[in-house]
């Protein structure tokens, strides 16, 4: 009982620094990532290679003020921010990093991790809401919108997994994929359409964490910055932490239930260091995305969805069903 | 139906396209300068704020004509001279240059037909008050030669 | 003008061109050689010229009555015209305000000048708005500038000026300082 | 609070700008919105209204030169060749052949790297951030170019009656030459990346479409106009300069809507570049300043009107002179303020996103518009 306890806290620990450091490195990594792609350096100044910039933009964050204008929520206002990064580090919990370190091996981990993000654009909802502010307003709406459009995709797609899988537990998704033929992207078996499938997700998680190109809910060049325009100081730093959180959730269930999460491609060495190998790679691909498009317009981003997602993960459902039920 | 498939394939190859680009711009080098540590030259032909031509001995070349004045579409020159012996016309006291209000369009150098003032290659000025952009080119000058 | 024949547009804006002096022998100050010799009453001419081009950058120039702008303006939108200004010029000497109306065809080319002189106390002039929406904005600027009334405009708020600006600096009169 | 939007409970005011964005400047839109949907749309100008007109008034006729160059800070050069022409025309100047072409070849690499600002911002508005960085790349070659004959680098003011300030340099034509071969590179690289995606496919295809007729009852010129079918530019219709000694065409696109007066300003890119390279090798030697310029500019009473092709349409200075040093009136005719004006008739109905692409795609520059 007492190790278990121990266990719990460390854990805990471990997940938040795991979250925190992950918002702050992301950044870096995100801001290196578009500076090269846009043939810049970059942070440089602070450390070497500009290492010690996120410890420094963090700490600027924490020294602002909170500014709580005029007209807003109070309750709400305050809330939001921390209803952003909650959930979050909540779905940590279940990420199978490797075989043994995972905080719980919860059964329905799965299903846990969605519900947590499904509170996310609720956060977004309240802190545009409560912000008194028609440019936040109008991004909360979007967000919403957004969030239910690709939910729909998204969870078509999960079913599908499970159906193939049969069960909800990430560990046990993982052990299922011992080698890169093994892999669900590559297990043509089970259905043709696996790539595509992966695909939905990848664009789905993209969409579902308004990362560009469907960043409509913080549109800078129309909306200012979205739901967070009034947020300052580390009220505005949960909010960008919550996001890169929830990137990291969305890649890590990705690489979960594709890319056989901490399973070595050669079934020789799994480990932790293949997870978070395959976790930055899917990473550094998000920020790529990001500094390649331009943004879609909101019908283009609902057309996608309802006329593309929706049909064709439909379809890998239904053909899916019929594999399992043929072989 | 034919359409819309269609449009998904060349939709998604154009995405992979672009992306193709800016991975081949990203293994390029950079192309910014390093701005404190490293600064390019400027051309020869870069218009900085005006400044007094030296001749041989380190004086100035200005005959006080007032010419640089009256062109000036800002009025932000003043030139003050007076006689002196030995020297034909006027000689330079002071020559303030208003560079709050300059718009550096040349109109002062052109007119100048003894070519006692031209384009100085100052370009990073930095000042709190508006007081340090008041030059006395003459002073300028002076110190220079010290 | 090249290219084209442009009688029509002509003998459609004559009508309109107000009648001005012209000392029959001696030539006008505007170059006016062919209109000088086809119009019937040598004292009494219609102010239209056609200057040189080359020299002045437009091909026709057709002085009208204030009440005449507008009709100009749907002759001149018939043919195809587009309006390229409008502005003012102060005449505080003679008392009056010029308002200028630039209008261009895209082809062939052809600019047309439409001017008409107001009195400098009460300058009114009908609005063009009706007729070439793209007026609307160049009549308040020019409101603005000149403070001249353009009747019937559906808007004329300062557009670049201050909404409480109650001054008019392109009038003659309007000092600038600096 | 707008009366209209206080009666209706459905629509609401929401007020772009004047620090905004997407106005690139201090422009304000009075956006009066239901939902997402413009119902009303009322630019409010002036914030950095200057009173050029006046000032041109108040100083020398060469004095007004720096002012043109401060109208439009992308492509100063076009305004300095509309001043310097139309002074030209009232006083009579012929203009040295060799001034003629160095004039040319700077205004058309000025309108390049005008239209190279444009497609960086345009894709800032959609969302796209690493395009602005290589159009900037490309634009800073054509910068230091400029830099090494005019001296400056945004604020030209290398035009005088009768000529240009001074000759090139030695590097100047290879310089040239050598951008015109990097430029030639990076114009399919802008396709693959931007022209071609999707995503904007989707952004700027069958958005914004104004029509022929509109374009020409708000007077619009320039690339929006060439976009809607409008085959007018004055660099053709009304030829000036040494212009109709080049082999160039003037892209047009019939659909009107915000793709076309995109990919007209990409082809004009082009087409710049054959112009330059035309000049380039035809070049002649000679002065660069009309060896009989007086040096007082005093024009012969009259007014005058002189128009030039600047990057965002026909810039025309109209002139009044009463033979005096200073202008008695000073018109300076800006495209920007015509193409600005049919925005609210255009964007009614759109979504907030595609007003926003609309107006971007107007490409304005707002010290112009505002003079």
């Amino acid at each position: 009982m007492d190790s278990e306890l121990i266990r719990v806290i460390a854990f805990l620990v471990g997940i938040i620094a795991f979250a925190a450091l992950n918002a702050a490195y992301l950044v870096w990594l995100e801001r290196k990532g578009a500076a090269h792609i846009q043939r810049r350096i970059g942070p440089k100044e602070v450390g070497p290679f500009g290492l010690l910039q996120p410890m420094v933009d963090g700490i600027k964050l924490m020294t602002k003020q909170i500014l709580i204008p005029d007209g807003v929520d109070p309750v709400l206002f305050r809330l939001a921010p921390i209803l952003a990064m909650v959930p979050a580090i909540m779905s940590f919990v279940t990420i199978p990093f490797s075989e043994t370190l995972v905080a719980r091996n919860i059964n329905v981990g799965l299903l846990m991790i969605f519900a947590f993000a499904s509170v996310n654009v609720l956060a977004l909802l309240l802190g545009g809401w409560a912000s008194n502010n028609k440019y936040a307003v109008i991004s909360a709406a979007r967000a919403v919108s957004q969030n239910i459009a690709y939910e729909i995709p998204m969870l078509i797609t999960v079913i599908t997994m499970v159906m193939i899988t049969g069960t909800l537990n990430l560990n046990e998704i993982v052990a299922q994929q011992p080698n890169i033929s093994q892999w669900y992207i590559f297990r043509f078996s089970a259905s043709p359409l696996m790539p595509v499938a992966f695909l939905i997700f990848f664009i789905c998680s993209l969409a579902e964490t308004n990362r560009a190109p469907f960043d409509l809910g913080e549109a800078e060049s129309e909306l200012v910055a979205g739901f967070h325009t009034e947020y300052s100081s580390m009220g505005f730093g949960l909010f960008f932490m919550g996001e890169y959180a929830n990137i990291v959730i969305g890649c890590s269930l990705a690489v979960v239930l594709f890319l056989g999460g901490w399973q070595d491609p050669f079934g020789l060495y799994p480990g932790v260091w293949w997870f978070l190998l395959k976790l930055y790679l899917l990473i550094f691909t998000v920020i790529w995305i990001r500094w390649t498009f331009p943004r879609t317009q909101f019908y283009g981003l609902l057309n996608l969805s309802w006329k593309i997602l929706i049909p064709v993960s439909m379809f890998n459902l239904l053909l899916t069903a019929g594999f399992l039920k043929v072989f | 139906m034919g359409a819309y498939f269609k449009e998904i394939f060349t939709g998604f190859w154009s995405l992979l396209v672009g992306m193709s680009i800016t991975i081949r711009e990203m293994t390029k080098p950079v192309v910014t300068e390093q701005y404190p540590y490293e600064a390019s030259v400027m051309t020869s032909r870069f218009r900085g704020h005006i400044e007094l031509v030296p001749n041989e001995e380190g004086g100035n070349k200005c005959i006080v004509c007032g010419m640089c004045m009256r062109s000036c579409p800002s009025a932000c020159i003043t030139v003050e001279g007076e006689k002196r012996e030995g020297i034909k016309g006027k000689a330079l006291t002071r020559y303030r240059l208003d560079f709050t209000r300059c718009s550096l369009c040349g109109m002062c150098v052109e007119s100048c037909r003894p070519g006692a003032i031209r384009f100085s290659k100052d370009y990073n000025l930095a000042g709190t008050k508006k007081a340090a952009y008041i030059f006395d080119l003459l002073k300028r000058l002076e110190e220079q030669n010290k | 003008m090249r290219n084209m024949d442009f009688t029509k547009l002509k003998e459609q804006l004559r009508p309109l061109a107000i009648l001005e002096d012209v000392v029959v022998g001696e030539p006008p100050e505007e170059d006016t050689g062919s209109e000088a010799r086809v119009a019937p009453e040598p004292e009494k001419l219609a102010a239209m010229h056609e200057p040189d081009y080359l020299a002045r950058g437009f091909n026709l120039d057709v002085r009208v009555e204030a009440g005449k702008v507008v009709e100009a303006a749907g002759i001149l939108d018939e043919h195809g015209f587009f309006l390229e200004a409008v502005t003012g010029v102060d005449w505080p000497q003679e008392g009056q305000l010029e308002v200028v109306y630039d209008y261009c065809l895209w082809q062939p080319q052809c600019r047309v000048v439409v001017r008409t002189r107001l009195d400098r106390q009460s300058p009114v002039v009908p609005t063009i708005s009706t007729i070439c929406p793209g007026a609307n904005w160049h009549e308040r600027e020019t409101h603005d500038f000149f403070g001249i009334e353009f009747s019937g405009h559906p808007d004329l708020r300062p557009l670049l000026l201050p909404d409480d600006a109650d001054f008019h600096p392109l009038l003659k009169d309007f000092k600038a300082h600096g | 609070m707008d009366n209209a939007a206080t009666n209706n409970q459905e629509t609401f005011v929401l007020n772009v700008g004047p620090q905004h964005p997407a106005t690139h400047g201090v422009l304000r839109l009075k956006l009066t919105l239901d939902g997402e949907y413009v119902v009303r749309a009322e630019p409010v100008l002036g914030y950095i209204h200057r009173m050029h007109e006046k000032m041109g008034e108040n100083r020398t006729w060469a004095q007004f030169m720096p002012n043109t160059g401060r109208m439009d800070y992308l492509s100063a050069l076009s305004y300095n060749h509309g001043y310097a022409a139309a002074v030209e025309r009232a006083m009579g100047i012929t203009v040295p052949e060799r001034a003629e072409y160095l004039r040319v070849i700077t205004v058309e690499l000025n309108r390049i790297s005008s239209h190279l600002v444009w497609f960086g911002a345009y894709l800032l508005d959609l969302g796209g951030f690493t395009p602005l960085l290589y159009a900037f790349d490309d634009r800073e070659k054509i910068l230091n170019l400029l830099e090494s004959v005019t001296g400056s680098r945004l604020t030209y003011c290398y035009f005088r009656f009768g000529g240009v300030y001074n000759d090139i340099d030695e590097n100047f034509v290879d310089g040239v030459k050598e951008f015109i071969k990097t430029m030639r590179r990076s114009l399919p690289m802008y396709h693959n990346l931007v022209s071609k995606n999707i995503i904007l496919l989707k952004r700027l295809k069958d958005i914004g479409p104004i029509s022929r007729e509109t374009i020409r009852k708000y007077g619009a010129t320039g690339p929006v106009a060439r976009g809607s079918g409008v085959d007018y530019d004055v660099r053709k219709n009304e030829p000036y300069s040494v212009y109709p000694e080049f082999d160039f065409e003037v892209p047009v696109y019939h659909e009107g809507d915000s793709m076309a007066r995109y990919m007209v300003r990409m082809d004009e890119i082009e087409q710049s570049m054959r112009i330059i390279e035309q000049a380039l090798d035809k070049l002649p030697a000679g002065p660069v300043m009309a060896a009989k310029t007086p040096r007082i500019i005093k024009p012969p009473k009259g007014d005058y009107y002189q128009a030039v092709e600047a990057a965002r349409g026909s810039f025309g200075v109209r002139i009044v002179s009463d033979g005096t040093n200073t202008a008695y009136r000073l018109k300076l005719r800006s495209p920007s303020f015509s193409n600005l004006s049919l925005f609210s008739a255009v964007s009614e109905g759109m979504l907030l996103a595609d007003a926003l692409a609309l107006l971007g795609s107007l490409d304005l520059v707002i010290p112009e518009i505002d003079r």
